[in-house]
């Protein structure tokens, strides 16, 4: 198998902010991710976050399907992979980004809960235009199981 | 890879094969099949996941949508055929202990009354 | 499958010009070009061509790998796909940039045959700093067979 | 896909099985194998290319150099097992002519003084 990337090379993926270019993130980012020199579920783990960061961004950031850009970097680190999300759409307050902050919609609110579970570390910040998500995964931390919820 | 929908009847359960990718473009292809066989007060609906590479958080709640039609219609409802990926966003998603999840479609279509296995 | 992508559409894949990450271009652009609307051999060209344009790059361009960006761009038009490619290494003529233009490397010098019967247009052209290639392929049009050579 | 290559004999023959993709990046891998056969002289040397996705330029000017060089020596060599992508990359490079390509193994390794087919 391909040696792990350099430390700091970095990949810059940016699309239309809409749900048919979701696949391409995917499989984008888990061939970075598995460069990287995650182990297969470990890569699972990041392509699952970077998805649901992605939709939300469409669904609540964007309010919807738009041309408008959406860019997710990819950066490796020799203790992990960081990968950072920006898009210029409305401002929301970082404290609500948690898992359960705000109230679901029926069988909703999944999506923080998968990205918080996947990534070792979730930040969101609101910028000037837009909102920026930075998330770490470092490698071969097995996830905790589950179990506690 | 596209996502690919088939319903089937085994014996009275509702048997849907779900082959590919579900995500946010096209998890309403899902439900839409889902709503109209808890509509339909299936005995037992049963999804095939052995086909399936990915799921999201919208194609979960989907699931879960299903399971609480059912639990309201007082009809069943199980999955089956999860390999270790789909398994692995289960488990991201706190979701393992919510579903009835069989091992094989024999499993999961034996819960059906007058349901005969198929494999 | 998928409808064509919407016209206009643009896809901006940025990474560091090494061989390794190839690969993630010939992914990430054979999604593009399948969701763009194009028969497999159709993709399948799309992928040989932008694969060989950034090698070239590499080896060319940069005169070896480097951790200096490599920029392609995709976009959709309504009547095929246009594909651009920016480096920031050293200038060539573009009139040299031609199949057979200049001294081949034994058994060298496919690259850019590939790249020329693969799409309908090639473009090079300097910028003040690098080059920058456009390519355009457009939908539905069976290359001719290559016994013409 | 990671490149893989395995070489072995039947008969006379030395068979390279390619798997995977083939690009700027590993083509130096497969240039050392086929440069050993070639040094090593033997009679008959064959690629099998059915487990091949992909290869670029770098890949066929390094089957091109093995062609020239067993053409010094004297030696055949053949390839087998190109998918329709593949072909497809042949002509773009306006090679189809150049090689002795084959439809299947037996018929390529039959060629080998005293080489028997496998398959
Ligand atoms: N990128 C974002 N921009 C603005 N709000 C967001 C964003 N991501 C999540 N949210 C908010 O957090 C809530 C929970 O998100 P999530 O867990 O993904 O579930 P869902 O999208 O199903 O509601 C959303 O309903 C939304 O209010
Ligand atoms: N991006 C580039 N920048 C500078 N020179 C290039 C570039 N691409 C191709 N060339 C020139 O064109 C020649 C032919 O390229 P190509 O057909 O790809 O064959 P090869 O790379 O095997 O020499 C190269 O040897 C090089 O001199």
């Amino acid at each position: 198998m391909t040696d792990r990337l350099p430390e700091g090379d970095a990949m810059r993926l940016v699309l239309p902010c809409r749900p048919d270019y979701l696949l391409i993130v995917r499989r984008t980012v888990r061939e970075f991710a598995s460069m990287a020199g995650f182990a297969p579920a470990e890569v699972d783990d990041v392509v699952s976050a970077v998805d649901e960061a992605c939709a939300n961004v469409i669904r609540h950031g964007y309010g919807g399907p738009t041309s408008r850009p959406l860019a997710i970097e990819c950066k490796n680190r020799t203790d992990g992979l960081e990968v950072r999300l920006r898009d210029f759409g409305r401002h929301t307050d970082p404290q609500q980004l948690r898992p359960g902050a705000t109230k679901k919609r029926p069988a909703g609110g999944l999506g923080l809960v998968i990205i918080y579970e996947a990534m070792d570390e979730v930040n969101y910040a609101s910028k000037p235009e837009g909102m920026e998500l930075t998330m770490f995964k470092s490698f071969g931390t097995e996830r905790s199981s589950g179990d506690g919820s | 890879m596209a996502l690919k929908i088939n319903a089937r009847e085994v014996g009275s359960a509702a048997v849907v094969d779900v082959t590919g990718e579900v995500d946010m473009h096209n998890s309403p292809e899902l439900r839409k099949v889902l709503k109209r066989l808890v509509g339909a007060k299936k005995p037992l609906i049963v999804v095939n996941m052995s086909g399936l590479d990915y799921i999201d958080s919208s194609g979960l709640a989907t699931l879960v949508e299903c399971l609480q039609g059912t639990m309201k219609n007082g009809t069943k409802f199980s999955i089956f055929g999860l390999n270790p990926r789909i398994k692995n966003i289960f488990t991201l998603a706190r979701l393992e202990q919510v579903f009835r999840i069989c091992e094989s479609e024999s499993e999961a279509v034996g819960a059906a009354p007058g349901g005969k296995s198929e494999g």
